[in-house]
Parts: C-alpha cells; structure tokens; sequence
C-alpha cells in the first residue's frame, strides 16, 4: 500500500515520460528550459511571491474559456475591471476525465462556431505553447484551477507552460468531484503533481500549492475541511512542496466562519515542518446561492464581510450569477468589486466578535481528533491513514458522490446557524464532542417544534438560496426585535 | 403499488446534493428510487431502468454538458427496449442562457419534460404523477408551474 | 418666540382653514370624512401598528414618481418585486417649494409625455383623491417622504388622503434641505404638521412622525443626529403625537454604528413621555455612493450587516444605481432584496462586537450634553433653546446649507473609521469629550504622517465613493495581514 | 494675479457637499472663489459675477431639476453684460440617463463645458485653466479627460 513517502527521481522522471506520451503536446514539455522560463517571467506574474508579500486579503475569481485568445480577453478584464489581483484559468471537465480528444473535438468547435462548447480552458490541448501566450499576455499570477482525479499530465503541461499554482489534491479532487476513482489511485497521482511541483520548488520555483478546501460545498463541518486540507499540505510537502495553500469555503455563520479561519491558519503552521510556507484561501459561500443576483450580492459580501475581520490571504470570489451557469465577464468582475468594496470599507476596523475564541478552540478539537484518527489508522503514516480512515468511514465528507468515501455523516446548522454533524455515522469523534453537538442541535430542534431528521438537512441545504442562513419551517424561530 | 424511477447524474458530473435531495423527496412521494448517484453512462441508466422495470428515468444535470451527454440518449434507451418517461432537470446549458430554447433542445432529444434549477421537488412529483396517471389527492393538490 | 406648547384647536383649525385656500384641492380636505377614511383601512395599512409590531426590521425604499398610475405601478412593483415591508411616497422639489403651480406643469407635461419631468410625486396637485387611489391600490402602508420646509398643506392633504406616516421635523428638513428659512419659521410650521397628526391621533389615528435622522448624509457624527431626532419628537409628542421612529443613517463603522442605534433607542424612550411609542429607523449610507453598481451593492451589504445586528424597527434601503441619479424600479428593488440577503442570513447569529457599550456610552454622553445645552439655550424650553443654540453655534450640523446653522463644525474619521469631530467651532461639548476626539484624531494623523485638516475631511466625504472607509492618503494606513 | 470665479448650486437644489469641496479646491488652485452656496437664482448668479468681474461661473446641479432651472440661463447672465466661461457639473437629469445626450443638452443651452458627477475637481480647474489660458506648469501637467 502506498505511503506518504518521497518519489524517488528516477521514479519521478520515468512517470514524466511515460505520462508526455498520452497526448501530442505532452512531447513539448522540456524540464530544464521550463525553469529557465520561469526564471524569465517578471516578479509579478511569480505567484508564490505576490500571495505570501500581499498586506490584505488578494481576489481572486474563478473563469474559464476554451479558446485562448477569449481565455486572455476575458483575464485582462477580471484583472483590470475587476480589480483581480490573482487569476485563475478554470479548466474544462473533459480535460478533468482525460479525455483530450473530446476537449480537442470541444476546443475545435468553439474555434469554429465561437461558442462556448466546453466548461473550461483544455490546457493541455493548447500545449506548453498556449499556456505561455497566456501567462505572458496577461499581468498578474495565474493559477490552475480544475477538479481533476489523476492531474499529472496537465501538470507537467500547465508548469512548463508557466503556471506557478496548482490546485488539488489526492482528497479535495476526488471525493468531491468523482465517483469511481480510488483513493490510492488518487493519491498515487498526486503524489507525482506534488514531487514535480517539488522538483521546480528545488531549482528555485516555487509552485503552489493549494488543497480545494470546500469539498462539496455544502455544509461541510470546518474540522473536516481543515484537517483534510492540512493532510493534502503534509503529503506536498513530503513531495518537496514549499508554498501551500489549505483553504476553507464559507458556512455564512460569522462567528463560525472567522474561528475556522483562524484554527486552519494555526494548525496548518503548526502541523506542516517550517520550512513550508503557509497562507490561506477563503472560499465565499461555495453551495447553491439564490436565483436572484441581487440576493446574491448580498451572500458575496457576507463573504466580503467575513474576509475583512478573519484576514485570509486571498479570497476566491463568487458572481452574482452563480445559480444560473457560467457567469458573464462583468458579472464576475462585478463579484469582485463587490467583495473588495466591503473588505476595504471593514478591514481597517476593529471588528472583534465574542465567541470566536470558544468557536476556534471546538474547531481545533475536533481536527485533532480527525488527524490523530488518521494517523492512527495509518499506524503514523497519513497517506495510508487517509485512506483506511475513509474505507472505515472514521473519516467522512458529507455529500460525497464518491465510492471512497462513505458520505453517510449529515451536517446540519445549529440554532445560530453554525454547521454541526447530526448523524455521526461512523465518523471518529471525541465523545464529549458529539455531546456538545447534540446539546446544540437539541436547542435548535426545539425551537422549531421538530427533531432533527434528513428534513432538516435539506431544509438548510436550500436556505441560503431561499433567501435564510437557517433552514427553518415556516413561522418558527427568528428572533425579536428588541436589542 | 409504488412505482419506480430511475434517478441519475449523466455524464462526467459529480453534483450530487440535487439527487440526495431529489431521491429522498420522491421515495417521500412513495416513489421506489433506484438512486445510480453521479457520472452515470447513458448505457447504465438503460440498464437500471430496464432491470428494475422503471416507468421513469430521471436524469440531472448541473456542470453545463448535458446537451452533449444527452446526444443519442434515447436511442440507447430505445435499443435497450427501455420505453418509460424520461425527465431531465438541473443546470443545462453552459452560461446565462434563456431557458425556453433550453427546454425546447432538450425536448427535440426525447425528453418529455424539462425542468430549470429552480425546480422544486414537489414540482417534478406532481408532474410524475400526473404523467403517470397516479391520481391521489396529493397529486390534485400540488400545482405545477414549470 | 414661539415655545414648545400645544397650539390650541381654534388656532389649528384657523390655519387649517387658511392653508387650504393655498391651492384648489386644498378644499377637498374635511377632518371628519378623513377620519372615518382612515378608519375603513385594513389593518395592513395602520402604519404604526404594522411598523411596531414587526419582529425583524421592515424595510422600506425610497420612490416617487409624477404621475399616479406610474407610482402606483412603481410601488407595487417593489413591494411585489422587492419585498418592500413598508412603502414611499417621495414628493418632488417643486413641491417642497410650495411651487404647485410649477409642479402643476411638471405633472401635465408627464402626464403629456409620460417623461419624469419631476423628481418626486407632487401629492398636493394630485389632492385628497389622488392619494386615496393610490393608498387603495397598493397592499402596503405608505410613508410621505419629502423634504419640505412648510409642509402644511402637503400634510392636510396627504393625511386626509389616507397616509398614517410623514417624514420630516422643523430642523432635520430645515438644516440639510435648504438655504433661507429660519428656523422659528419652520419651527411654527412643524407645530401645525404635528398638532395635526396629533388631532388624528386623538381620534385614535396614529399618524406615525419620523424626523429625518441622517441630517446632511454626509459624516454626521452621531450625537448631532440623535438629539435633533429626540428634539424633533418632543416637539411632535407635545402636539399630540403617540408614535416616533427617531432615525440614524450609517456612518460605516460598525461599532460605531450599533452603538449609535442603541443609544438612539435608549436616550428616545428616555426623554420622551411613557406615552409615546418610539421605534427607530436605520438609513443605509446616505453620503456619495460608487460610481459602480457592484461596489454599490457592498456598501448596502454592509449597511444590512450593521442592521441585522442593531436590528432597528425599519430600515431605509438604497440602490446600486444611488450614485447616477433616481434608479429604475428593478435597481430600487434590487437593493432590497440585497439587503434583506443580507440582514436574513445575519440576524439570527449571535454577533456581538467588542468595544460596543463603550463607544455607546460615549455616544450617550455626548447626545446628553448637547441636549442640556439646547434646554440651557431655552430656559428649559427645547424649541427656543434649539433655535437660540443654532444661532449661536452651540448646535450645528457638519454641511449645513442653511443661512440658519453655523455649518462650521467639521467631522473627519478616526484611526478605525468612525465618525469624531475635528473642527468644534463653537459646538458646545464636555472638555473631557473633545479630549476623546482630539486623541482619536491625532492617533489617525499619525498613522497618515499628515495632520488633520479640511483636505482630510474632502478625503473621509470622497472615501466611500473611491471604495474606502477612511480617506487615507496612497500608501499609509491600511492593516497588516497577520490575524 | 488671482482670476475670480463664481460658484453656486442652482434651482431650489440644496446638495451643497460638493460645492464645498469645489471651493476648497479652486481655492488651493489659486482662483478667488465667490461661493454663493446652494439654492441660487440665475438673477444671483448674474449679479455676482458683474459685481466681483468674473471670469467664470461655476453652475452646480444635483437633484435633478438643472434642465428646468437653467432654461434662459444665459439670457440672464447676457441681459446682465455678463459674458464669461460658463461651466456646468453635477448630476445633471433626472434617472439613469446617458451622459453623451446629457452634455449635448447643455452645451446648447450655452454652456461651454459640462462635467458629470465623477469629475474630480483637478480635472475641472485644468480645464478652467486652459479656457482662461492660464498656463502654468501645474496646469500643463494636469490631464483632461472629460
Ligand atoms: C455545490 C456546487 C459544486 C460542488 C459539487 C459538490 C458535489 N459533488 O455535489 C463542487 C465544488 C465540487 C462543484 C464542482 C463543479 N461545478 Co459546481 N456548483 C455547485 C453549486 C454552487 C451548487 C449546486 C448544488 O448543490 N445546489 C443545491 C441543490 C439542492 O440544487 P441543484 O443541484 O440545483 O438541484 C436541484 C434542482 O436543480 C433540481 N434538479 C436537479 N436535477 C434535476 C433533475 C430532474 C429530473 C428534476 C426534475 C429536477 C432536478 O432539483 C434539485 C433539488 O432541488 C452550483 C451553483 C448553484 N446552483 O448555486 C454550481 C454549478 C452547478 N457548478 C458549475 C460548474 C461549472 C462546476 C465545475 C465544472 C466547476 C469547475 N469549473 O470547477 C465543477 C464540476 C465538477 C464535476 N465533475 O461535476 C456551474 C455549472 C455551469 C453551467 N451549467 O452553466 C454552476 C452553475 C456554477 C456556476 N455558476 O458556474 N460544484
Ligand atoms: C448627500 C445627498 C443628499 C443630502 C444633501 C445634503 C446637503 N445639503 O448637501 C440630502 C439627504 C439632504 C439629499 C436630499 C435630496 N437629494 Co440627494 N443625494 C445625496 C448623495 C447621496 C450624495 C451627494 C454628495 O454629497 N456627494 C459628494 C460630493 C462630494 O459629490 P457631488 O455632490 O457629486 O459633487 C462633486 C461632482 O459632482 C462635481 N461637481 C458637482 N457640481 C459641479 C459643478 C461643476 C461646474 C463641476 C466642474 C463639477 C461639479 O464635483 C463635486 C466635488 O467632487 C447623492 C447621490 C450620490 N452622489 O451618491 C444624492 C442625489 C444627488 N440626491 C438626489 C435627490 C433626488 C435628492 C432629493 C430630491 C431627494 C429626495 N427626493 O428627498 C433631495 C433634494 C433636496 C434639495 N432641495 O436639494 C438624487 C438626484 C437624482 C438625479 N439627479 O437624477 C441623487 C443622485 C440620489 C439618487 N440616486 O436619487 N441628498
């Protein structure tokens, strides 16, 4: 079984091959003269750089086209109306599947009729050559964004092609984003997307890291999405990775959301070696927003909001079309003003909220119970660990579509709106926290007149979208007008 | 006698809080859900159907490829001898685009009903029902405006 | 000069009589059908019951267009559309001017054109009937909102015409709105508004009054706004007024903006008799808006933030279209519906910021010292000690267009933002008070290496506009990243 | 020499913030600023610029009235002997409007440049500056891009 060890180089070099030769444009990529490339491009396009020196939280949004000149015009314009400050080239989900010759065929089609016939940008259809026009055409940090199982040819594509952040890993992007893919299968592949990321980091260029620490989206309790996030640093930095960022997607609680905020910066510095740099990545709210842009807006600076008393060091936006489908450029753009008006108009405040430090302790709790449970079952070794943790179901993601995970534990919010775990299933857990979890729950469903149940559940899967932090029946709870 | 469906994501897509929703209203509604979860072939749908002699196939959609993961659906579930109602929902196009040339492609590839994002559960179950001649009060009550 | 008392019934009924002659539907007006009017509406249209029995925080827009069925439709529109709690009804310039018979033409030439050639609905042309169209047409209780200095007739008309609110007092309307009315003048005509509310009121119809709390809108410390609000309601409550909502507008420093609700609640319900029914009303930003809808949609995002934690009774909502000129219906609604986002997802978190009860005390502190000042400026009477303490300077407003305020009095913001005065001019403040601001500001002035002077107040009146809080000069202030 | 300018807020408008920064920055650009402040008649504007020789008058207009009230503007200043720069800013109609056919509409009622309410008071006085061909460096540096 795999272990969280080290990809020796010849290892390293003989999967590089082998992999180049799955589609044409994999033959272009030229270790030695990629970092040369790199080494050429200007200090503000050197990704790792411009995030760990930002004063304030840095924008980002997410975006992407299959055509390249339309993949440029539509960056420029984030970065310039929208005031992005990094940038990022989303890619299409064939690509995701590896399946190249049905990007190729998307990517022609769009070529030819204009349309948008994919959901993203086929870098590795566009070759070391296309990405590089892109990097160097437009003037920011650009990272690869995508959602991708086995990601090693796109890869070696996107960092010889200039890319200088990646985003992934072995955890986030298979069980969120697939069914059939194995654990160790996943994690196999993306120990090689980390030893390759290392083997630059070594020469001098720093790429990257980022784990896509929302996982599904939706509901998911802070603990689990930090301690997998802090797992997916470990096993980079294992790779020889020196720049990570473990991220954590809004739960729209403020209290809640800063304290996690506050716990994955803590643990993440503490659990990785020095020698790793850590920032952080908040996701605005990543699950189903309101059919109604105006609405919207209003859970993008919610966002904003959180961002401006927690401080992470870059924020992923959303637009205010998120529920319809891909987001017109200005609308992403206008995601962006939206989030930088309400940062920059709260950041300088002292905004400093009671119960944080209570929120963050639980939430450190609870992630050192996951990671000591991981590393129990992997007798020390977190790679192993992982994954026996989530064959046992001792480790879980709610809402998980994929076969390696049990997605049996059901998340639900608190009567604050805090997201606690209902049914546990078979998720390890200090008793005394499932207490503490219980007593809330308890309060809540007592206020409503109801127990808890899958009702709820998908009562506050919907709320956001129907316009409400708590998902509650009709006529109950709420709270008075006096101060 | 509760009647089954067949509910799926087609494709590549691994959206699968619109189904976990979806199976848990319908099996509500008395529904028998054969739930075949995210990135499902056309072909598995076919053969679910088939096998569990289903009157519906249910097939979601979010990531923006239904239309390309839907070519020739119906032909396959044709060859399977697989002649049932067959529904689709979700996210269908790529982009803000204006739903009713939505509803009209996914219509012209052999769906008989199509439904938007902001489809509420109870909408679906109640357009079932009428579809497939199950006529409780429940049905009655429930108005459908898709 | 004139005194806080109770004008007698004769007298009312004489000016009554006379006003009614001012322009032709004047003579519609008759007391008695009026009450009975009023008492033939449903519940849902008694907008003091409604307004005080609520349990979250109405919101309301501000809208007015000439021609009835076109406001009809517009208020429809965002009770419908925006899910407008409470409606307006805003009159136009012309009308504020005692200008009918400009405001005549305007309207025929609507009506002609079907151009906006008003900037408001002219109530008093479109008379008793009018009015009641429209209060029979729209499923909501609807506010007059104006800015009129002599709003005699506009009040006969439009409470005979069926509306249970009107904006507006004798300073809030006189200091901010115009140039040459004195302040006795307005002082005498705002008796006779509130006398008559007050013989509604008698009569068991509740006229709700609500001084126009955000002054200038513009950097309006908040203890000029709360004591001309409390003044404004004794003078009402002495008419015979039983229902109040004292109102604020934000400042966007969220501590400062809590706090300043707070004490508004408190300090209203304090100094005005058990009698009076105080609720409060909360305005979104009222100072320059963005030049951009998206970074617009922040500042009223934030404006819900602070609402869903000091939860007013009612909140005046802006647009994103503010800065450009009177928005379209579907950006007036969209700013509601934003806002409701906002303040749904918001309230029921526990959010309960440090620093609050302190700077309410202070606030208080200040609000009690001007309001001893006024009653020392009248020998215990608060109408004359208003008009003497603005003669002299002793009570002013920052931005006073009125000959009948000093205006010599600056604001600027502090090192977090909030709102301290750095010109006191004559302003009669506890030493120990200005000690506070002077601390505040000069902390502030070295953050910016630069001292506090009138090019710092254009700053902190532009900031919000150019998308900060503080009007810093390039490159100093802001906050590091480290949490 | 310092060149003298009138400035004022027309109609029954009282937004007087942005007249006072107007001022402030006229003022500071070496220019002697007689500010008549808000709710100014055509006959004030007249008046003051003959009585202080001006060279220019500053019309200001926010609320949204400012086609209406400054119908004859120009007669007025003309009855009055008064011909100078005349300049006009702020938000100058009624809704959502476009700029273009704004400043079309003033420039034919005789206004000889019109300024929408992102004007940035540097962009005003190095225009002001080259009309009244004051040429100092400090204008010269400046951009116009209204
Ligand atoms: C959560 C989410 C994710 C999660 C999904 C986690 C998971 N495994 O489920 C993550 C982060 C992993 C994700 C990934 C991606 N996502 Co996504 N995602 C969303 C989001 C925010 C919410 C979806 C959701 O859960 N909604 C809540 C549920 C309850 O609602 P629902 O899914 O809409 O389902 C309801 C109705 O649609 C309807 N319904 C659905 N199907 C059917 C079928 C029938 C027959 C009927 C009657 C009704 C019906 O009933 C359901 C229950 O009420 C939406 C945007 C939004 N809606 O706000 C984007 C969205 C769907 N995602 C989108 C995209 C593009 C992607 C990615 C390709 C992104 C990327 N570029 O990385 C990947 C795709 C990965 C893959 N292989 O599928 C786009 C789709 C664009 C389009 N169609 O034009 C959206 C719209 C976002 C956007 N605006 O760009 N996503
Ligand atoms: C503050 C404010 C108020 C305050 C004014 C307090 C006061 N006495 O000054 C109060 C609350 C009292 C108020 C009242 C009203 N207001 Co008002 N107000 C505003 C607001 C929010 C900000 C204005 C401001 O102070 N900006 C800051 C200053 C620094 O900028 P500025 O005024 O734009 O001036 C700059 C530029 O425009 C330019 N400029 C201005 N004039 C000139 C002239 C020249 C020659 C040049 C070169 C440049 C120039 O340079 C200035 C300095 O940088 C604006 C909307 C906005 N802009 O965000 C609405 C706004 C101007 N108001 C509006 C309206 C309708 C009114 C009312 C009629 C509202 C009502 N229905 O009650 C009344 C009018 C009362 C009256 N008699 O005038 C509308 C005008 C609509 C239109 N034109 O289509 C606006 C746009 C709001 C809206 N979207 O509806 N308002």
């Amino acid at each position: 079984m795999i272990r969280d060890e080290r990809i020796p180089s010849d290892e390293l070099r003989r999967i590089d091959e082998e992999l180049r030769t799955n589609w044409p444009t994999g033959a272009d990529v030229d270790f030695e003269e990629a970092i040369e490339y790199h080494e050429s491009l200007p200090a503000t396009k050197q990704f790792a750089d411009v995030l760990e020196s930002a004063d304030n939280p840095l924008l980002q949004p997410r975006a992407g086209v299959p055509r390249l000149d339309d993949q440029i015009e539509l960056l420029d314009y984030l970065h310039t109306e929208g005031g992005a400050d990094l940038l990022p080239t989303t890619i299409d989900s064939y690509t995701r599947d590896n399946e190249y010759g049905k990007a190729q065929t998307g990517l022609e089609k769009a070529r030819e009729t204009g349309e948008a016939t994919l959901n993203g940008f086929p870098a590795v259809n566009h070759g070391v050559e296309g990405c590089r026009k892109l990097i160097e055409a437009v003037d920011a940090p650009i990272e690869v964004r995508h959602g991708t199982p086995d990601a090693r040819l796109l890869a070696a594509i996107t960092f010889a092609g200039g890319f200088q952040s990646y985003e992934g890993g072995p955890i986030s992007y298979n069980i969120p984003y697939t069914k059939e893919h194995g654990l160790e299968e996943t994690m196999k592949h993306w120990q090689f997307v980390d030893r390759l990321a290392g083997a630059y980091t070594e020469r001098g260029v720093r790429i990257n890291r980022e784990p896509f620490g929302p996982l599904t989206g939706t509901l998911v309790p802070p603990s689990i999405a930090i301690a997998i996030g802090i797992v997916e640093c470990q096993l980079a930095a294992t790779q020889g990775v020196r720049s990570v960022t473990p991220g954590y997607g809004q739960v729209g609680n403020v209290v809640q959301d800063v304290a996690a905020l506050r716990a994955l910066r803590k643990l993440a510095n503490e659990y990785l070696p020095d020698e790793v740099r850590v920032t952080t990545v908040f996701h605005e709210w990543m699950g189903g927003f309101p059919p109604d842009e105006a609405r919207a807006n209003g859970v993008i600076s919610l966002g904003g909001m959180t961002a401006a008393i927690a401080r992470p060091d870059k924020v992923i936006t959303k637009s205010p079309q998120e529920f319809q489908g891909v987001p017109t450029k200005e609308a992403n753009a206008g995601g962006l003003r939206t989030t930088r008006q309400v940062i920059d108009m709260a950041i300088e405040q002292d905004i400093d909220i009671d119960g944080v430090d209570e929120e963050q302790a639980l939430i450190e709790r609870e992630t050192r119970c996951i990671m000591d449970t991981i590393l129990r079952h992997g007798d020390g070794d977190v790679a192993r660990g992982t994954i026996r943790a989530f064959e046992s179901g001792a480790l879980d993601v709610p809402f998980a579509p994929s076969d390696s995970a049990a997605g049996a534990v059901l998340p639900v919010r608190d009567d604050d709106g805090r997201v606690r775990i209902f049914e546990w299933a078979d998720l390890e857990m200090d008793e005394e926290i499932k207490e503490i979890h219980r007593a809330r729950l308890s309060q809540r469903a007592e206020t409503e007149g109801r127990d808890e149940s899958f009702r709820m559940v998908a009562d506050d899967v919907d709320a956001i979208s129907d316009g409400k932090l708590i998902g509650r029946p009709h006529g109950t709870g709420g709270v008075g007008n006096a101060d | 006698m509760a009647r089954t469906v067949v509910l799926g994501v087609i494709g590549s897509d691994a959206h699968v809080v619109g189904i976990t929703i979806l199976e848990q209203a319908f099996s509500a509604a008395g529904f028998d859900v054969v739930n075949l979860g995210v990135q499902t072939s056309q072909e598995e749908f076919a053969e679910a159907a088939k096998a569990h002699d289903a009157e519906a196939v249910l097939v979601s959609s979010l990531y923006g490829h239904a239309e390309q993961d839907c070519q020739g659906f119906h032909d396959v579930l044709a060859q399977a001898g697989v002649d049932v109602t067959t529904y689709i929902g979700g996210n269908l196009a790529v982009g803000q685009d204006d739903f009713e040339e939505t509803r009209e492609k996914f219509e012209s590839l052999g769906f008989d009903r199509v439904f938007d994002s902001e489809t509420d559960p109870e909408e679906a179950i109640a357009a079932l029902k009428r579809d497939l001649q199950i006529t409780t009060t429940e049905a009655e009550r429930a108005t459908v405006n898709t």
